[in-house]
């Protein structure tokens, strides 16, 4: 370690935060973009699954927090990308990355939203396990990301409580909407526990994140925690999660649970998950699309800027 | 009575259709901004619908509510102007109508908001805010892709001509217009004509568009002969409440 | 019992679906003579929906009619291919859809007219004749497309690069398939791979294009988890039914 | 009258056929192409407000009728082109010219399918005009024209009898579906009444037309003859004819009735009806967009001849 990575580390250590224009290692830099970038990423790829049942939401209420939630994904995309600019790489840099398959979203927006119970479920178990793994990014080393993540939080929560919400009409309501809340749960539950990435055992960077404070927990640590406290919603909505195994474990104070089917998450990462065409091409349609939109508008800009400056331009 | 509901049911049939079309861009959009600022009109447009549909179900009075008004009934039944539901075309279309109808919504709550009915004065005030500020935003998006590219300026000509002949139907009145506008209830739809042409002259001619010379107007909406597109909207938007009656969301 | 109507439901469902897509085309195709050879697919399917889901109907044996299989479920009882919800894309996207399904569907509908169901062996071969036929013209129309221009080899080659990994559901068996099959009722489908897999490599040689090596495949609709398309297939097929209940046609 | 202009009207004065490589006056060939291109556009133009219902048709029994009937109507355009290209042209420049706005086609097309009785509408009046106007035609004097239509005619007057038996269906349902299907009389009387045409007293082409027994009878005489014929029918199904004027005249042995709004009629002609733009629209980007297709067999079948044919290809 180099006597600058060697501060740079005690100031981590000593809960200092990183600012963008201090020295920081290539190896943080590089992370956090595509830690940030990715999140960021996932954030604009996740207003579709929800954008899914926007035009279909059965009340005039429901689609207007449907509604409120999507913006929000999209604010929080906002933030995301602004806190990766200040490490020196733009939006659309980002976005073409993730347009040619060269930067990842988190897989969970790679399965489909089917029954209006899915928009429940996306807010109770998706926005559950996202605030899990973003609480202790609060406490992040890098300034604007930590900054970024209490905003962040503070809303998701709120998504979270009405995604719940959701979830409490359904299974209070008719039995095919008790049966559809079950589907959802069904479908959503393992993709959900996903979320937290492999077991730390097999991944490689995690040490190094963790020391930088860019990673404040191991994945199977969160992915307990979400167990443990998703396991009494789940019982107190009369649901049952889709797992034979699942039983409390009164050593460890915590819930033994199955695996997911990891071969099932590669697979979704390598491309083939339910929908990953779909998503992904969703978002290169609406840039492609766009892109004579967002020409008009910097053609405008550079019209008004010479009219305002005749005397400059010449 | 049932002038001042039919009003009712034009103004929140339109408002509803209408966030139903922004929203269908959630997520899909060119630019994030995009995304967010339309997701805004539509929520801004879904509550105004919660508003004007409530009150048109409370003047009804036979104990449905907004929901009901909005889900469970057929397009005939249906009053919304037609320009809300022609389709979203390219996001200028989108735009252009955005901006043709905001100019309108805009003198329409200001002249409500003076409205002889007390309610339809307060949710008129309320909703002002918010399209004073869909106005201002349409308008300038409109100016800027107008005068931006070749193609930016050709995109927004041609969304204006495609569009233009469903602004007439902003102005004209029937009898049950005519009810309302002697009550105070709500202005004489001709009477916000000048104003709005004011508005879209200034803008269009920021835009470098020049506004179409044709005077012909679609007309139907408002008593219930819609597009062909309205079906396929409600069949969507309808689905769940049709297809599990007397649930509870 | 239970799985023959699952079996039932299965090909009764994906011919309805694949019918809906195939009638979307109707007066948009690029030639009048594809406007008349779809609708007459599409009738062809409609028609076998009629007698798969009929039979399906008296099998389960509560009163219900094809009708009511058709209109009156949800996507989550659909037990379709999801091969045939997938968008129409281009109509090249469409023609290569109808061959990998067309080369399935005559395979089965060739061992199912053996079936020893007499009712589903009736039907079988009744649909089988509708069927070589419709086999026969998209097989023609995808080696012309691919070995045409440029274009259409490209427009061919991306439909079936899109199209592959949808086609492995035809194949994979599940307790209820081997049910049926046990049964001599139906062919497991696994059987007709071979088959498949020969007409699929013949036309595409002469397509001029390449069998893809993927053998990943996207499964789910015949346990009822579908694609986000079946929902919004659904909403307009039955917004009448759903819109009118019980109202006579 | 130039010697073969009058063996020419000597010959269809005795009924005979004209067929296709006879000599024939321009005006006869050029008046013929208009109108029997016009009659082709207006059958393909015509999938499209029926095409509107396919896909959500009460019943699997009512879509398989309306899908047999939109394949119909194609089929009838393809007679037609067939008959129109004897004359000289091709189906590919008859439909440039549509595309181009330089060719017609029944102006009912351009007005919307907005409920399902307006399938039943369309077969019993604008099916039922469509008749009225072609069955004389069967006996008009161009050979492929009149066997064109005698094949028309037997399968139109079946979707005739299937349009006004959804209307029977919808009259005897409930109170609902007969406010449909009186809403969509009330909708399409008077466009109906339109497809004959304005008077013959506005009409110059007529005389000559008759003459050449390309047109058989009056606009008036047909739609005299259409609104004696339908009076009784809706009177059957329990609909008011939207015509407060409507009376039976003894003394001429046929209704009264509202002339239509002509006034609307030329609107709709001049390219402002409800769907002109949509309709025309559909049909030009179903053309566009197919291109590659239409190239791509043509491109095919020129490598089929030329391997065909090595030797003679060098």
């Amino acid at each position: 370690m180099s006597p600058e990575e060697r501060a740079f580390q005690e100031r981590i250590d000593r809960g200092e935060k990183i600012e963008p224009k201090e020295w920081m290692p290539e190896g943080y830099r590089k992370t956090l973009i595509r830690q940030i970038g990715q999140h960021a990423h996932s954030e604009i790829v996740g207003q579709l699954p929800e954008g899914n049942w926007i035009t279909r939401a059965p009340t005039l209420e429901r689609k207007a927090i449907l509604l409120a939630k999507v913006q929000d994904e999209a604010g929080h995309g906002l933030y995301l990308y602004c806190a990766a600019e200040t490490l020196g790489v733009s939006r659309d840099e980002l976005m073409e990355l993730l347009h040619r398959g060269k930067m990842k979203y988190s897989s969970i927006f790679n399965y489909p939203t089917l029954t209006w119970a899915d928009m429940g479920a996306v807010g109770w178990l998706v926005d559950g396990a996202a605030i899990m793994n973003q609480v202790p990014l609060q406490r992040t080393s890098f300034g604007p990301y930590s900054r970024a993540m209490i905003r962040i939080c503070k809303e998701e929560s709120f998504h979270q409580r009405q995604g719940y919400a959701v979830m409490m009409k359904m299974c209070a309501g008719t039995p095919q909407q008790k049966a559809m809340a079950q589907d959802a749960l069904n479908r959503l539950w393992y993709p959900s526990l996903m979320m937290f990435g492999p077991s730390d055992k097999d991944s490689v960077h995690s040490a190094q994140s963790m020391a930088w404070k860019i990673k404040m927990n191991t994945n199977d640590e969160l992915r307990q925690k979400f167990v443990d406290q998703t396991v009494p919603q789940a019982e107190y909505l009369g649901l049952t999660i889709p797992d034979p195994e699942l039983k409390w474990n009164e050593e460890k104070g915590g819930y033994d649970f199955s695996e997911p089917d990891w071969s099932e998450f590669f697979d979704v990462i390598a491309g083939n998950g339910p929908c990953n065409k779909d998503r992904l091409g969703a978002r290169v349609k609406a840039w492609d699309d766009g892109a004579w939109f967002r020409e008009g508008l910097v053609a405008h800009a550079e019209k008004a800027a010479a009219r305002k400056a005749p005397l400059a331009a010449e | 009575q049932d002038a001042f509901l039919e009003f009712l049911l034009r103004l929140g049939d339109t408002t509803l259709i209408l966030g139903h079309r922004v929203s269908e861009w959630c997520g899909h959009s060119p630019a994030l901004e995009e995304d967010i600022a339309l997701a805004n009109v539509a929520l801004d447009l879904i509550g105004q619908t919660q508003m004007w549909l409530g009150l048109a179900a409370e003047v009804e009075g036979k104990g449905r509510t907004a929901d009901d008004l909005a889900y469970l009934r057929d397009a005939w039944d249906f009053r919304n102007l037609l320009l809300v539901e022609r389709p979203n075309g390219d996001f200028g279309h989108t735009l252009m109508r955005q901006f043709l109808f905001d100019a309108w919504h805009f003198e329409l709550l200001n002249a409500l908001a003076a409205s002889t009915d007390a309610r339809v004065g307060e949710i008129a005030a309320k909703a002002l805010k918010e399209v004073a500020y869909h106005l201002e935003r349409s308008s300038d998006l409109v100016i800027r892709l107008g005068d931006g590219t070749e193609e930016s300026n050709r995109r927004m000509r041609e969304a204006l001509e495609a569009l233009w002949a469903y602004t007439g139907e902003m102005f004209t009145a029937d009898e049950k217009d005519r009810a309302v506008a002697e009550a105070g209830i709500a202005p004489d739809p001709e009477s916000l004509r000048a104003a709005w042409e004011a508005t879209v002259r200034d803008v269009l001619e920021q835009a470098t568009l020049a506004v179409p010379a044709s005077t012909f107007a679609h007309k139907g909406g408002k008593r219930g002969v819609h597009t062909e597109h309205l079906g396929y909207i409600l069949a969507e938007m309808q689905f769940l409440q049709r297809a599990y009656p007397g649930s509870s969301w």
